[in-house]
């Protein structure tokens, strides 16, 4: 079981880096906290549902229209928020609450749109019967999910440290000041992370019918919880250090639903906390504490 | 700042509705909640609809016939929105008693929702109709309140556990694994169950685990029940957690010899459009009046029922909780059509009065003498699988039975 | 400077490491009453670090900080300005949303040192602040920023004050202006710890300097031997040490 | 110089004064005019909440993203102190304001993170005191996720008389805070803790009393609650709207004020008791969309257009 546990955590666990990958770059780049990353994720998810449902599309297809529409949404809504957002003193705090106002519009947006029902594509799509890794049988949408959370992680990599844009990106990321003094035209360097950033959300939304079960619209609030566990675990602001995040949580989350089953929601919150606590200068791109 | 003050209790005050009537009232009003958002929404949605297709049935013929009064009174639905939020809900009850001053109050269906109607409708001696809240913490010491349109949570699990008993055994059933989701009304039909085994002695509970019922992905807890090796698997969760425990379940190609689960039963159709057929068959579930055609006394079948509500075109999936919001409507009928007036007193006399002697298509409606509901049982019952559809046959108890049961080898 | 004035202040063997990087590596010197002594050396030498450590911003990694006879290293920051010991900072963080009046009252009522109180309309007066006391702090432009942050540490009546770049940003005059200032404070027995990059500024103002060098004290002595001493020409080489 | 101070500085502090006390007043002779208690008794927990908040977060700047665990843990300990040990309900409500200090005293290093890092981890640790007290393995002791039914001390007059007496003491100590050099204090710990320590002020004390001070008033009103609705799930106790109501109202009428939470609780919950029962279906929408226009154009909440005209608000 102990075995079983681990090996079906770190597939699980990449996934799960696929979900909070986004949210990191965003945080990274921009310093602001995108509360509502599991709507977009959400929205991603229905994206997947009623493209598989209409046109029979497969949710690898699904997931490069979600790509695209997603960067494409992304921009106007970074115009449109946050570079107001970003003047005010304390915008990280104000960021947390602006982005849980966005997530409620999209939310009840969802909700009038799509209905309550819970929603999922038939497992098959993403091939029949379990797959066979390291001994364990594990669902093929776990590989899936693990391969292009893979593939993402990879793609990030090369747009960070491969292409101009990323190198600027880069850049913003380490000081905002400085990038805007050097003349770097930060707010286009933001944007396109920006849109990047909740594309990411939409991608891994469109394989969470498989790794979820069902989905529905008030699905945001606990993938946030889940995220946020992986990003802090990971390194907050380091889009990379998501992986370690992703992998801790995965295997946390089976060993507990192995031995402790009924407190396995303590775990993203107990990790948070005590990365945050103990760990918070090996983890972070920045001192975090104050006098 | 006062001005301020005054004008927004001026807002709260343009709520109060004066009128009240006496002798004869233009119309009845029935106070109710529903969750249009929120995690209590795939539940409560249904019961409103049912509730107000027979409203609006009711009112098309001219409203309904209350016997004190001699003639029919058209109905007036008063259902406000509480987002899901017991908060939200406690203060539209509370509106919906001392402004709407509404003649029948109808709680919201989840119990969460409902425990807050309690001790209002208790402290202002109004009679809670209670469509589907099963918290067992409602009915002690409180003579305002009746389980209207599904059974008390102790007697769901009665039959699924007879069954495992009695033809299990003969069947060489000797192990048991129970997994629950840790909520009130799946981790009371749980140590429900757990109390039938372990009365009747017969088989081992090998392993027995709660888990959030917010999880979402069974794949290590399926491995884990597995190498346990139980013949028999009880799983009892939410529709959320159902479906992604039988998703998993066929993509991880485990299979035992007997699983049961609650949702596929309640709202087969959520479950046939997300797991399909080949993932349901075999399963063993509750049979809810939406799969057993009870021959009502009153109302409509469950095939004029389902007519009604395709036409009515809600956008919601046909199940339990739907006939649970018509059910419900149907006890109101028969409550006024019996009552000696609207007193509450007089509609709590009213419902006893009918316990036993109401038949709908939900079947028998019989309270017990707190007001939980004993009459309306679930049958336990099995799928096959025909072609995209599936068919629930009923296997026990044996009296009710249209089917035999088949457990694995 | 007789030597047998008891220090206020006893530095010694002070160390402060960032991971592996020595900021400080066993600096050592006395201030007495009414000294001031100026910090100088090439950015990145330990100067700030220094005042950091002495004002209990940072805890030091070894040797001691001795004020009027009593060990204070590892104190807390408000209690070394009840104690007497305050500074003001490179950049100032005055308390924006607050009046002027306002910052200096919260010193005045928290952090004095004890002695007289502080009359706080003549501090702001003698520091031309007066025409803004009741004004928010951030009206004020960075340099008027910076003399609150002086008026914010006076008004602690503090015996030892430890000053980093006051000078930068403001002009000629006021420059002039400033360092009579500390002189007339110094006079009235005030001791000092000058860290400036404006070498006119460090001539006018202090009584020696100290030259620190990679956390290292390199020259201890007046001004005028420190710019023809060997070392500190060939640290400052590059052009640093004009004034 | 310093008269004229200290009389505008009366006048200031009776000008506070005197808004606490009518909007006590108000509350307090309201159930006699309108008979909704309960939506009387909702306002008057979100007064008093949003003032707790605007303890913690309007005078230091941390924004408690979690503040329902403090309500939370104060409903629940009067629950137990009721169930276990048959407490007369003011001795649980006791229990129920210690469970709340006692929480805030555990949750004290979370100061040692900035920002946005506190408002999470604050968020997660209300989340990790539902687990468990929602947990069936601790059903003897919590009714884990059955839920606790608490109808022999059900008295919703009393109940609510007791938390207008609590969103008195907690108007009481806002006006202080705005009036007190410790208040002065926290606000200059909140624009710089290092000034501020070299200004001599104790920062880690100031904040530590200001935490306790507003996790107290959010364990009290816990308790209130409890007792006025009495039957109760862990959910219920532990709703997430508390917390983000406390925030949004505070933030709307705008932070470290007197008028600006009452404002925001008078307008918007309000406007939700309007919305949420003629176009329910909106009302999460228009709800949704109002916190982004607010943090957008006018992050210093309602008082600020007074406030930027040099006009003081209480």
């Amino acid at each position: 079981m102990l075995i079983g546990a681990i090996i079906s955590g770190l597939m699980f666990g990449l996934y799960f880096t696929l979900v909070g990958l986004g949210l990191n770059l965003v945080f990274g780049v921009m310093r602001i906290v995108n509360l509502a990353h599991g709507d977009f994720l959400m929205l991603g998810s229905f994206a997947a549902y009623w493209l598989f449902t209409l046109f029979g599309l497969h949710p690898l297809l699904a997931a490069v229209a979600v790509l695209v529409v997603f960067v494409a949404v992304g921009l106007p809504i970074y115009y449109g928020v946050v570079p107001r957002l970003l003047v005010a003193r304390d915008s990280e705090m104000l960021s947390i609450i602006l982005f849980f106002g966005l997530s409620q519009v999209i939310e009840a947006l969802a909700a009038i749109a799509f209905g309550t029902s819970e929603r999922s594509i038939p497992g098959r799509v993403l091939g029949s019967g379990p797959v066979s890794f390291l001994g364990q049988r594990l669902p093929s949408a776990w590989v899936f999910g693990a391969a292009v959370s893979a593939v993402a992680v990879a793609c990030v990599y090369l747009y960070l440290y491969r292409t101009r844009l990323g190198t600027l990106t880069r850049a913003v990321m380490v000081s905002r000041e400085e990038a805007l003094a050097t003349g770097i035209d930060v707010h286009r360097v933001s944007a396109i992370a920006f849109g990047i950033g909740i594309a990411l959300a939409g991608i891994a939304g469109v394989f969470a019918p498989f790794m979820l079960g069902s989905v529905t619209p008030a699905m945001g609030a606990d993938i946030n919880v889940a995220a946020f566990a992986v990003i802090v675990v990971g390194t907050l602001g380091n889009p990379l250090g998501t992986v370690i995040g992703g992998i801790v949580y995965g295997i946390g989350l089976m060993l507990m639903q192995t031995y402790l089953s009924s407190w396995a929601n303590l775990l993203p919150n107990l990790l948070l906390i005590a990365v945050l606590l103990f760990r918070p200068e090996g983890l972070f791109g920045r001192a975090v504490r104050r006098a | 700042m006062l001005r301020r003050t005054l004008l927004s209790f001026a807002a709260m005050l343009s709520f109060a509705v004066q009128a009240q009537a006496q002798q004869a009232p233009a119309e009845i009003k029935i106070g109710h909640l529903h969750a249009s958002s929120g995690p209590f929404a795939s539940i409560s949605m249904p019961v409103y609809t049912g509730l107000k297709i027979w409203v609006d049935e009711t009112n098309a013929a001219g409203g309904a016939y209350v016997k004190a009064f001699d003639k029919k009174i058209p109905l007036k639905l008063i259902s406000y929105d509480d987002q899901s939020s017991t908060a939200t809900a406690a203060t539209l009850y509370n509106q919906l008693i001392t402004q709407d001053k509404v003649d029948i109050l109808v709680a919201d269906s989840d119990s969460v929702l409902t425990s807050v109607a309690v001790p209002i409708a208790k402290e202002h001696k109004q009679f809670l109709f209670n469509p589907t809240g099963t918290g067992a913490a409602f009915f002690i010491d409180n003579p305002w309140i009746a389980l209207i349109a599904d059974p008390v949570s102790t007697i769901w699990p009665k039959y699924a556990a007879d069954y495992l008993n009695d033809e299990g055994a003969k069947a060489g059933i000797k192990t048991v694994a129970i997994l629950y989701s840790t909520n009130d009304f799946t981790g009371t039909q749980a140590s429900a169950v757990r109390g039938f085994i372990k009365a009747a002695g017969k088989l081992d509970i090998v392993y027995d685990q709660g888990v959030p019922t917010n999880t979402s992905n069974y794949t290590v807890l399926i491995n884990n029940i597995a190498a346990k090796n139980p013949d028999a698997v009880l799983h009892l969760g939410y529709v959320g957690n159902d479906i992604a425990f039988l998703r998993n379940l066929q993509d991880s190609g485990q299979k035992f010899r007997f699983l049961f689960s609650i949702y596929p039963g309640i709202e087969t159709e959520e479950l046939l459009k997300n797991v399909g057929p080949e993932g349901m068959a075999g399963v063993f579930t509750y049979v809810t009046s939406a799969a057993y055609e009870y021959k009502p006394e009153v109302g409509w079948t469950l095939e004029q029922f389902r007519t009604a509500w395709n036409k009515a075109n809600t956008g919601l999936n046909f199940g339990f909780n739907s006939i649970a919001g018509y059910t419900t409507g149907l006890v109101l009928q028969e409550t006024l059509k019996g009552t000696k007036s609207l007193d509450q007193t007089a509609l709590r006399d009213a419902v006893f009065a009918l316990s036993g002697k109401l038949k709908t298509l939900d079947g028998p409606f019989v309270l017990d003498e707190h007001g939980g509901q004993i009459g309306e049982i679930t049958p336990l019952g099995q799928f096959t699988a025909e072609g995209k559809e599936v068919k629930l046959d009923v296997v026990y108890p044996p009296s009710l039975a249209n089917g035999k049961g088949v457990i694995g080898k | 400077m007789s030597p047998d004035v008891m220090p206020l202040l006893k530095v010694e063997q002070l160390e402060k490491r960032f991971g592996g990087f020595r900021a400080l590596d066993g600096v050592s010197f006395h201030l007495a009453p009414g000294e001031v002594l100026g910090l100088v050396g090439p950015n990145g030498s330990g100067k700030t670090t220094c005042i950091n450590v002495i004002s209990g911003l940072y805890a030091g990694d070894g040797g001691q900080v001795v004020f009027e006879g009593q060990r204070i290293d590892g104190a807390k920051m408000h209690k070394l300005a009840r104690r007497g010991i305050n500074r003001t900072f490179q950049s100032p963080k005055p308390f924006l949303s607050l009046t002027v009046r306002e910052n200096v009252q919260i010193a005045a009522r928290y952090g004095h040192a004890g002695g007289a109180p502080v009359d706080l309309d003549a501090l702001l007066a003698s520091l031309e602040l007066d025409r803004h006391a009741d004004r928010p702090a951030e009206d004020l432009n960075s340099a008027q920023q910076k003399t609150l942050d002086l008026a914010r540490a006076l008004a602690t009546s503090p015996r030892l004050l430890l000053i980093d770049e006051l000078a930068a940003g403001l002009n000629p005059a006021e420059l002039h202006r400033m360092a009579d200032r500390l002189r007339v404070l110094a006079d009235g027995g005030m001791a000092m710890l000058v860290v400036e990059h404006l070498m006119g500024f460090i001539d006018r103002v202090t009584d020696r300097v100290i030259v620190l060098n990679a956390g290292r004290e390199i020259f201890e002595g007046t001004l005028a031997a420190a710019t023809r001493d060997p070392d500190v020409i060939r640290v400052f080489l590059g052009g640093a040490a004009h004034a | 110089m310093r008269d004229a101070r200290s009389v505008s500085g009366l006048r200031r502090v009776f000008g506070d004064l005197l808004l606490a006390g009518v909007v006590v007043a108000v509350m307090a002779v309201a159930p006699s005019v309108y008979s909704n208690q309960l939506l009387l008794f909702n306002f008057v927990m979100f007064l008093t909440l949003s003032q707790g908040l605007n303890v913690i977060y309007g005078f230091t700047g941390y924004l408690p993203f979690g503040y329902v665990g403090f309500f939370g843990a104060g409903a629940y300990g009067f629950a137990l102190a009721v169930m276990h040990l048959h407490a007369p309900p003011l001795a649980a409500m006791a229990v129920g304001a210690a469970a709340a200090l006692v929480l805030a005293v555990i949750l004290t290093p979370l100061f040692r993170l900035s920002g946005a890092y506190f408002a999470i981890a604050n968020l997660a640790a209300a989340q990790a005191v539902y687990e468990i007290v929602s947990n069936p393995a601790l059903e003897d002791i919590t009714k884990g996720p059955y839920g606790v039914s608490l109808s022999g001390v059900f008295a919703p007059e009393t109940s609510y008389a007791v938390s207008v007496a609590i969103l008195a003491g907690t108007l009481l100590l806002v006006v202080w805070l705005r009036n007190s050099r410790f208040g002065l204090s926290l606000r200059a710990i909140k624009e710089d803790p290092i000034s501020a320590a070299m200004a001599g002020v104790a920062v880690v004390r100031g904040r530590t009393i200001a935490w306790l001070c507003s996790a107290l008033i959010a364990g009290l009103v816990g308790g209130a609650f409890a007792w006025q609705i009495s039957v109760f799930y862990p959910e219920t106790a532990f709703s997430a709207q508390f917390s983000i109501f406390a925030v949004v109202f505070t933030l709307f009428g705008g932070a470290a004020t007197l008028t600006g939470p009452l404002l925001g609780v008078f307008i918007l919950y309000g406007i939700y008791n309007t919305i949420g029962i003629t176009v329910p279906q909106y009302f999460q929408l228009i709800y949704g969309t109002l916190i982004v226009a607010l943090v957008l154009f006018l992050p210093n909440g309602l008082v600020s257009l007074l406030t930027k005209r040099g006009i003081r608000v209480p």
